[in-house]
């Protein structure tokens, strides 16, 4: 069961293609994705899920079941970053701790894109509106961890205005593209789902591929030069996921979750921020090591998940819900 | 021509609107910016090839009078002892046109 | 009925994307389409539209009715940028007034694209050959205005080449492109069309989303950072679309166009250019300030259009064509 | 039958773009894909090209057929730069005679692409697993010319690794995303290619318009700024196309290729690299002259296949095969 | 090392071929070109993120032997006086090989 | 404010990992770059408009320390003189913060 699952993953084109940018970082290729086009990338493929789960939203409508499940993705939010935090803080300090606790509370979009990917390869139906739940994700866990290093660390070090620090929180490109994508899709439904349909359906798993393809380039160049990662850091980034994955389960399962839709709440929760966060982090906690907590994050848990974390993650929910 | 400072900074592209504000609030009224800088210091390798500004560098360069460059100094030393960077200064010579 | 229409124009996924852009400025998040991704996309768009409205040519043929609308469309042209200097010229001084007539003479092909999206969206048909209109009213208004700041300004200041300006004029990029495309698109016809269609026709309007959405960044901004603009500015913007657009619209009629077509002719007329003419200006006539004639066409008279212009000339095309 | 031909590739859409892209530099425009746009837009015809070849590839199986074509391509991708160096060492001298072998014996994924548009243009069926031949057919000139550049040339003066040429020649990032598609394509099968089908295949002609523009205007502007090109390369660069062409078509006839696979075999001996080579080169015998082996290639022998070379050897392959 | 001067000019990017050639038209046989470059000066702030290349500049800068230097200022100066843009000269060493 | 020498490299976009790697090994722990330069030297025009990174140059910028400067460019030297590119040397102050 969970061997067929991890060989379903490991086919699926996006994934290969992830594996593929690795191998090439390892051949030391030289092949490359010039920069800013992943940055468009990535605004596409934000774009185009957030579009797809408004356009579900306006389908489905905000019923109790969906209100429900917001309510409690907002809670994991808060959760997360704050376990985390306790549990790191004597070992790595208070502005590592807190950036970290932040990473691995927010969310990564890409991870939840794999996952829907790898729901649709398999045939398993998921709701669109999980989107929203992801959009809700992202931000909670920045203040939470820029107010435990303020509370818990050195006041003084951390001078910057809070005014800036919600808006780098709420507002930033990705989760503003997200967002707003999302609200347009559920004031155009059907009719601008249409219209859109080649471009945020047709061609999605394909530039996906693309992406993916540099975000292995990036992870494994990452890992090469991650000097300052140690053996704690490695187990923090492949257990906090498996942890936050059994923690996401079980939520879900109390919730009434179809597989799709707990898998998708499953990797939310497992997953770790290395875009929306990173930015925040460098601005309002300075003292933290970005060389560790990206790539924790960028290097170690976002490979996990998609090579391993996913398929696994699915053969645990697909045993309990039968 | 002008006998003038030419004052370079390089810091992460997320802190040159600070860096732009700050001169500007000193009266500069002429600089340049490059944006896409790789680098390493202090603070480790700066790739570029990140979705985000974070691990990039970009290039502030101004050309100044020599009187205004204490003021200069004072107000971009702060920023750089919290955020990284490094400030290079030349004599240059500038084409009055 | 305009209410209706308004309302129809801001849920067509383009111009809520458009205004997407311009809320992240507004709220200062840090969202971007980061260079030359945007210029990439306008040569897609040109191409598109170019090929889309050759082929069409190709199928319609240059019949009487075809090259009377073009001849109109060339002497609208001519007719726009006369009037504007010779009405701005007290006011803001020959070489301003010269730069703002070539700018409100010559067309806005992103504009003139909205249009045939709302059209679409509303499901009213128009004809394919109206690209070419566009194509011939890119480039007069440049070679007039920079005539007319010679000839009522002080000659010595504009020192360039003939041949300089008008391969600036006919040659510059976005106009070859238009017009290399429309006439592969006519070469080709059907089957260059069945070929390519997933391509211009298929992901058109999501990368129009796309690019209006930089569109509105780059709109919102330029307004913000324009200090060199008056009241007397933003009511021409404003007053002279409006006014160009009752002339088209008056015109349209006598030439008996469709609904459709009006519409198109229309916002040739009421549109102002913000690519091929700032840049013939900037080296023509050097003494106008960029300041000034960028601003009014781009993030005034161009959201303007968009937002507003658009379902109001349809508004009273509707009215008065039933 | 050669003119019908010739007309009916000069009428396919990518073509008359390429030539659109040349006609840009001709008449001075300022029209330019800008960098790293059409870098990626290659990566992207590689990965599809590739994708498509694999997925054939799991249909057909390797057979030996197959087995024998991909063999004697290996053949011809050792044959064309020997004796490409042995007629061009005397006139050339060594380091250039061995750059223009590899550039040569090498192939230009992009007229193979042409190729296939041609072909599809027409109708005229193809074997997706030709693009393994191309894929095989990259490297070994690349080593061969190095060997030979150091056997009979002044060896001090090509200090180098060989692990880094092997790298290069082998892992180069063209070489890397062909091959890595190729293989992911022939893993995930139908499968694979339903879900990215509008991606690699729908977009595809469009996607390689825009490319064969940019590639028309880098080619026109680099045969205009070359002046290390002289008659005797001007003849080279035309007539070795025609000779490889030549011994290809001889090849594909004993080999009992079909007609579409036949042209594919001939462009991949005729057709000339300006990509993996001259970045092999540069590094490997720098005293090779790049203004004289990328011009060659880029400049003339890759238009004269385009333009004239594609409908030419088909129509030979058409009269021979009937 | 052989003394060199060091001549910076920054000016819009579509003025920069102009320049390029006029430097031709000296005997400059080398120079290199950053060609995305923001920046603000008299004539506003130059944003770089507009679909032309107006609102951009591009920086040049050539190494050039001493006595070269004052016949392409004197070149430069006209082209800076039309169209803007500012140009930087420093002492430096060219290390040769 | 520190006396420091600014190095300066164009070369080859290819050839800087090699730059960078041989600096590296001389402890030389800061330096920038800025990847898109064309250009124009002995070995002709690098119009950067390529598929590859052939016919592009990259620019580094470093800081070092005068005494450093001697061995830097004993290191340097070989390299340009294989694959072409210049180095310039400026006096320059480092703001230190
Ligand atoms: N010595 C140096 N010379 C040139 N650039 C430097 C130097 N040191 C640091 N930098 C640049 O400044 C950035 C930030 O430096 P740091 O804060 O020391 O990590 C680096 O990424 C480099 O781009
Ligand atoms: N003092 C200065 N230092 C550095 N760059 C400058 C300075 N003044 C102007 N520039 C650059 O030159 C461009 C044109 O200047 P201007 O013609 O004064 O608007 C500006 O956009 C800046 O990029
Ligand atoms: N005198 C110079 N000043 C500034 N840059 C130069 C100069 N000479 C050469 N370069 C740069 O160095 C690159 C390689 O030079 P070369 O090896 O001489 O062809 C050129 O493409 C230019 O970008
Ligand atoms: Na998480
Ligand atoms: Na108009
Ligand atoms: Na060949």
């Amino acid at each position: 069961m969970d061997a067929a699952l991890l060989l379903a993953n490991l086919a699926n084109p996006p994934v290969l293609f992830f594996f593929l940018g690795m191998l090439a970082v390892w051949l030391r290729s030289d092949l490359e994705i010039p920069q800013p086009v992943p940055k468009v990338l990535a605004i596409y493929l934000l774009f185009a899920i957030g579009f797809k789960g408004g356009v579900e939203l306006h389908k489905s409508g905000f019923d109790s079941h969906v209100l429900t499940v917001l309510g409690v993705a907002l809670l994991a939010a808060v959760a997360v970053p704050l376990w985390t935090f306790f549990a790191l803080r004597r070992r790595l300090g208070v502005p590592n701790a807190a950036a970290i606790a932040a990473t691995y509370g927010s969310v990564s979009a890409v991870t939840f894109i794999a996952a829907t990917s790898l729901l649709s390869h398999l045939g398993v139906s998921f709701s669109g509106w999980m989107v929203a739940a992801m959009a809700l994700m992202e931000s909670p866990a920045i203040v939470i961890g820029v107010v435990l290093a303020r509370r818990f660390g050195d006041e003084s070090a951390t001078s910057f205005e809070w005014r800036e620090l919600l808006r780098e929180a709420f507002f930033n490109g990705s989760v503003f593209v997200l967002m707003g994508s999302l609200v347009i899709g559920a004031i155009t439904g059907e009719s601008g789902e249409a219209s859109l349909a080649p471009f945020t359906s047709g061609i999605f798993k394909g530039v996906l591929c693309l992406f993916l393809l540099d975000m292995g380039l990036v992870s494994a160049r990452r890992l090469a030069a991650s000097r300052e990662i140690g053996l704690f850091h490695v187990g923090f980034a492949v257990l906090a996921p498996l942890l936050h994955a059994a923690l996401g389960i079980a939520v879900a399962r109390m919730l009434g979750l179809a597989a799709g839709d707990a898998l998708l709440f499953t990797i939310l929760c497992a997953s770790a921020s290395y875009i929306a966060v990173p930015a925040a982090m460098r601005f309002a906690i300075p003292q933290a090591s970005p060389g560790v907590y990206v790539p924790m994050a960028l290097a170690l848990t976002f490979p996990f998940n998609v090579l391993v974390g996913l398929p696994l993650y699915l053969a645990v929910i697909n045993h309990l819900w039968k | 021509m002008e006998a003038v400072k030419r004052i370079e900074i390089i810091i992460d592209t997320r802190e040159m609107r600070e860096v732009c504000r700050t001169l500007e609030a000193l009266g500069v009224t002429g600089y340049s910016v490059i944006r896409d800088v790789t680098g390493r210091g202090d603070r480790g390798v700066q790739s570029g090839d990140e979705l985000t500004d974070v691990f990039k560098n970009s290039l502030l360069l101004t050309a100044a009078p020599p009187e205004s460059l204490a003021g200069i100094i004072a107000a971009i030393r702060p920023i750089l002892k919290r955020r990284g960077g490094v400030c290079l200064v030349t004599d240059a010579q500038w084409v009055i046109h």
